[in-house]
């Protein structure tokens, strides 16, 4: 479509497409609650299990789930992992991350992906490992302005 | 994802078009898929598009079946052999379908109208899809009543080439 | 299954980075080259699979489309197979299946990656959810987060892994060099391993995969017309395929269950009750040298947490009692669509005795093994030489 | 061979729904189940259908789709592409013999998507094609005018197609667009993309069809009229426009090898009703003389003869096909999900008014259906 001229043996272009998703009454309603500096998920009738965030329904069990429970913003580090590099989208001053799996208090599964690990300076390496540990316990850290979505929660701290 | 629009301007000269969805009376999350590609041509398309910068449309001829197919290709699609006589084309030919495109939508390639044709370009055995311009579009009645007397078209070339498919600004009526 | 299956003929292009061909003449690169080592032709094909990464990372959808012709599946039927990274695993099930369902006699299945023509990352991050899995990272990312939870969960102190994670990469490398079709060709040290740059803590420059592009095809036919076109057919014994829920935090990623739970079903259909023993090689799904140990685990093929100790002991070294990737695996090359099927493609060798300086001597039964989605699905196919 | 029977089917409406894809996915699924009396975990395998742009921007589809297909640690696989390919698949897993059921998931979300038409030109070649702005609707166009040059087909002939489907929709309560519209409507209405009218291009649709099959014997337990899978065709063309003769598809294969396998010698007398993929109207008339209703050059006169409305003796899409109702994706599914009711004499109000034994579904995409598939159904 939009071509660069600079180099003749590749076509340099973009793929840019819209896209824009329904949240659908769970998710809404699950960052309705960030709103509130409460994080909800819902429980299965059947396996008993509560996922965070909160599903329309038991993957296991296959059968909605309807109960929401508010659950604990204390947990422990499942895993973790130290993002330091870029990729497009991504600029230096984005990084570096700690990206880490979290399992709440009470909660059957882990959240993964959306938790950074913070409060720190977490440029320092050598302070990231000897702080960052599977197993450690953290609380979520909020921020003033909450808009009802993941940035909601600024960071993870680490309880010592 | 604003971050994302203006890499992309300092990486290509693009104006991005915005793209509206309907209001939606529930809760919903606009996300953007932007990714960078760099497709490799390979030799055929650069020899190919290297034709055209000198304004020559180049075809490749198939050993087996003889077929001469334009755009040039790397195979025949139907013997799957290798195409490694080249030929050049007359630059004029027949239009066998046309049409005029006369909405909008996101992502378009050129602002309507334009009209989209096969051509068959004389001694090709298959047809080039190109446009064909070179009078006024404006009025659909007119460019269909126009376009009932168009048999013949010719290419025109553009004045600035970068060795791709624009490098034929159009196809013009004889 | 119904009807017995074989590999009559493999085809591979030089993967690496290969920006002097278009997509489709590399795709028909490898066709080419698997009807020549079946030495049959395009007419003798009653159907197509093919499969690549999402049309996101091409930058072209339903690409199918586009290399039709390079294909030669013009006047037959194609099915378009994708499951994520375990594509090419699937692009084989589906081959398998169509034949062993009696609708087709031969079928040509293809899988091809150019991932250098995208941004792998940026296009991995698409795999994601928008809204409720917001992170920084790509596939390093969350398969770094699954070696940690590995090591974490069995309390595996960072120098062991290190240690038997820089073997893996040393094996891989060796095997590479061996493998013409290798992209990744060096040989490398410990050392130059554990001093190369760090991508993301533990995981260095050597534990990952590089980004290739690359194509590779397997012709699949039944019993009866494999016995009449091949010599030395490579027989398809046991296959599984598993997925877990999409959200990575569900369930435990250290003791996977999808792979054990494939793996058990491939290796139910193949009669095998101790692998370890019974494989003669194995190649394994290896883009994170560290995520190879856990996977060695949830095969079966050492006991829970002691993937280390055995790697250390040399059982999967070459020579060693089951070799793995001895074609330099995933982490030599990495045309993500095409690298199920490559294991195919290199277990099928193996099994016909045809891997050439990368030969297992002797091998009769290969298991291959791919790994998609974020830490989601697995998939197997086991090969053997005897029907 | 094992034979494989349709035993449930359960399809989404095509309307805008304000549920996320997981839940629009997950309803479908979950009752389908729910009218068998399965649990998600007795079913043996999932194939889903899904593709990646046209997935609300997620890509790896399959990913996300797996919770709500209900395909969690199942022997599953995904199909992208048109989700007649998952039906077949599903098939081919039964016929194996390696599995007893399967369950098939198609699924869409069109409102989360922009036009089908920036999409579709995401199928076109980077160097060629996609320059020159070549995407489905412009493709299309092009095969209507040759249609119309050609043999005389007139722009009436193919209007009526719509007003005929749109008035069959009328009916049907998954459709999504309900209007009654005269033939003059859709010659009056914008033409878009010269020959192409507004009205002869089908929506924007969502859609989610789950479908159970399952082999001779437990389709038999499972209930009492099961749809057999009789036959199965398909057929690639080539990739380049003008390489093709536009009115000479592979159709025309992919319908021989579904009769062949049927054994259907003659469609138009054998076939009871046919569910066919028209995104753009004047397709369904050669897509009718492709399958053998009618002999090359007569759609025009085939519609005229009113043998394809729902009282006439070959009805054709009486469900209002894809002009009322386009879920990109799944729409094959969707066809065979409309086949198999007429079969079961569950269509509800569009039920023929006669006994179906055979039907056919029809489904393609790419330009100017590059790819063609047939699925034959019996009783």
């Amino acid at each position: 479509m939009v071509e660069q001229k600079e180099k003749p043996r590749k076509v340099a272009s973009m793929g840019l497409v819209p896209y824009e998703m329904a949240l659908g009454p769970t998710w809404t309603k699950f960052f309705e609650g960030f709103k509130e500096k409460k994080i909800l998920g819902t429980k299965c009738n059947k396996c008993g299990r509560v996922l965070v965030p909160a599903r329309p329904f038991c993957p296991r069990c296959f059968e909605p789930m309807e109960e929401w429970v508010e659950v604990a913003q204390e947990g422990t580090i499942v895993t973790w992992s130290y993002v330091n590099y870029t990729y497009f989208g991504v600029t230096p001053d984005m990084i570096p991350v700690i990206a880490a799996t979290i399992k709440l208090d009470g909660v059957d599964c882990a959240m993964g992906m959306s938790t950074r690990i913070g409060g720190f300076d977490i440029k320092d390496f050598d302070l990231v490992t000897k702080k960052v540990k599977v197993g450690a316990r953290v609380k979520s850290v909020w921020r003033r302005n909450r808009q009802g979505n993941f940035r909601d929660i600024d960071y993870w701290k680490i309880i010592e | 994802m604003a971050e994302k629009y203006k890499l992309i301007k300092d990486l290509i000269r693009l104006e991005i078009e915005d793209f509206t969805f309907p209001k939606k009376e529930y809760r919903t999350g606009r996300h953007d898929t932007v990714l960078p590609y760099n497709w490799a041509l390979g030799p055929t398309w650069i020899r190919f598009f290297d034709g055209l910068k000198e304004e020559k449309i180049l075809g490749t001829r198939c050993k087996k079946c003889n077929k001469v197919l334009v755009p040039a290709r790397t195979f025949c699609p139907i013997c799957y052999e290798d195409m490694e006589e080249w030929v050049e084309l007359p630059q004029e030919g027949n239009v066998e379908t046309w049409c005029l495109v006369n909405y909008k939508y996101y992502g378009q390639v050129k602002k309507p109208p334009y009209i989209i044709a096969q051509i068959r370009l004389d001694k090709a055995d298959c047809s080039l899809t190109h446009f064909i311009s070179g009078f006024s579009l404006s009025d659909p009645g007119k460019v269909r009543n126009k376009m009932k007397t168009v048999s013949r078209v010719k290419a025109v070339w553009s004045k600035e080439k970068h060795g791709d498919i624009y490098d034929i600004a159009y196809f013009k009526p004889v | 299954m119904g009807r017995a299956v074989a590999v009559i003929g493999t085809g591979q292009t030089k993967h690496g980075r290969r920006d002097d061909l278009s997509y489709p003449d590399l795709v028909r690169q490898a066709v080419k080259a698997v009807f020549e080592d079946a030495g049959i032709t395009p007419k003798d094909v009653d159907g197509v699979v093919y499969g690549s990464m999402p049309s996101m990372m091409e930058g072209v959808a339903y690409n199918h489309f586009y290399f039709a012709d390079a294909l030669q599946v013009v006047g037959k039927p194609l099915l378009r197979t994708e499951t994520c990274g375990s594509t090419g695993q699937s692009v084989a099930h589906t081959a398998i299946h169509w034949i062993a369902s009696g609708m087709a006699d031969i079928v040509l299945a293809v899988a091809s990656e150019k991932e250098n023509e995208g941004d792998a990352q940026a296009t991995m991050m698409t795999i994601l959810e928008p809204f409720l899995l917001v992170v920084i990272g790509g596939a390093p990312v969350a398969f770094s987060l699954q070696s940690r939870e590995w090591m974490g969960y069995y309390h595996i102190d960072d120098d062991k892994a290190r240690e038997a994670a820089s073997i893996v990469s040393v094996d891989s490398h060796d095997g590479g060099l061996a493998n013409p079709f290798a992209h990744i060709r060096v040989k490398l040290s410990k050392e130059d391993i554990t001093s190369a740059p760090i991508i993301t803590y533990p995981v260095r420059f050597y534990d990952v995969c590089p980004i290739s592009d690359g194509a590779c095809a397997v012709l699949f036919a039944s019993e009866e017309k494999a016995k009449k076109i091949c010599k030395k057919p490579a027989w398809v014994k046991g296959m599984g395929f598993r997925g877990e829920e999409y959200f990575i935090g569900d369930s435990n990623k250290a003791v996977w269950q999808s792979t054990i739970e494939a793996s058990k079903e491939a290796y139910k259909q193949a009669g095998i009750t101790n692998p370890l023993k019974e494989l003669d090689v194995a190649e394994v799904y290896n883009p994170f040298s560290y995520q190879e140990l856990m996977f060695l685990e949830c095969l079966g093929l050492c006991p829970p947490g002691e993937a280390p100790d055995y790697v250390i002991k040399g059982t999967f070294s070459p020579g060693g009692e089951l070799p793995c990737d001895p074609s330099g695996g995933v982490l030599c090359t990495n045309p993500i669509g095409a690298a199920g099927l490559i294991r195919v493609a290199e277990a099928a060798l193996q099994v016909t005795g045809k891997a050439g300086e990368h030969q297992v001597e002797g091998a009769k039964l290969a298991l291959s093994h791919a790994m998609g989605g974020a830490e989601q699905f697995n998939g197997i196919t086991i090969l053997g030489s005897e029907l | 061979m094992q034979k494989v029977g349709i035993v449930e089917v359960a399809q989404s409406a095509g309307t805008e729904s304000s549920l996320s894809l997981m839940e629009f996915t997950y309803k479908p699924v979950k009752e389908v189940l729910d009218k068998v009396g399965m649990k998600r975990d007795e079913v043996d395998t999932y194939i889903l259908a899904s593709t990646d742009v046209f997935h609300s921007g997620m890509s790896c589809a399959n990913a996300f789709d797996w919770d709500a297909a209900g395909a969690f640690m199942k022997p599953a696989s995904r199909e992208e592409g048109d989700a007649i390919t998952a039906f077949v698949y599903g098939c081919m897993r039964i016929m194996s013999g390696e599995h007893d059921t399967a369950l098939v998931v198609g699924l869409i979300k069109g409102s989360e998507n922009p036009e089908n038409d920036t999409l579709t030109s995401f199928v076109a070649d980077p160097f060629y094609s996609r320059p020159v702005g070549i995407q489905e609707t412009t493709a299309a166009a092009m095969q209507m005018r040759l249609y119309l040059q050609r043999y005389g087909i007139t722009e009436e002939q193919c209007a009526k197609v719509v007003a005929k489907n749109l008035g069959n929709a009328l009916f049907n309560p998954y459709a999504h667009i309900k209007k009654r519209v005269s033939v003059d409507d859709v010659l009056n209405s914008e033409r878009i993309c010269d020959p192409l009218k507004a009205l002869e291009c089908a929506p924007k649709s969502e859609g989610v069809c789950a479908m159970l099959l399952a082999s001779e014997e437990k389709a038999k337990k499972l209930t009492d009229k099961p749809v057999w899978f009789k036959g199965w065709g398909s057929s690639m063309d080539t990739f380049y426009l003008g390489d093709r003769d536009l009115l000479d598809t592979q159709l025309k294969t992919a319908a021989a090898s579904a009769y062949k396998m049927a054994g259907v010698s003659d469609p138009r007398k054998e076939i009871d009703v046919a569910e066919i993929c028209e995104p753009y109207a004047f397709q369904e008339l050669l897509w009718c003389e492709q399958l053998g209703f009618c002999a090359q050059g007569q759609g025009g006169k085939l519609i005229d003869s009113g043998v394809t409305q729902i009282t006439g003796a070959l009805p054709v899409n009486p469900s209002g096909g894809v002009l009322a109702m386009n879920p990109y994706v799944a729409r094959g599914l969707y066809r065979v999900a409309e086949g198999a009711l007429q079969i079961k004499g569950k269509a509800g109000e569009h039920q023929l008014d006669k006994k179906v034994n055979t039907a056919l579904a029809h489904s393609t995409y790419g330009f100017c259906g590059q790819w063609q598939g047939v699925v034959i159904l019996g009783s």
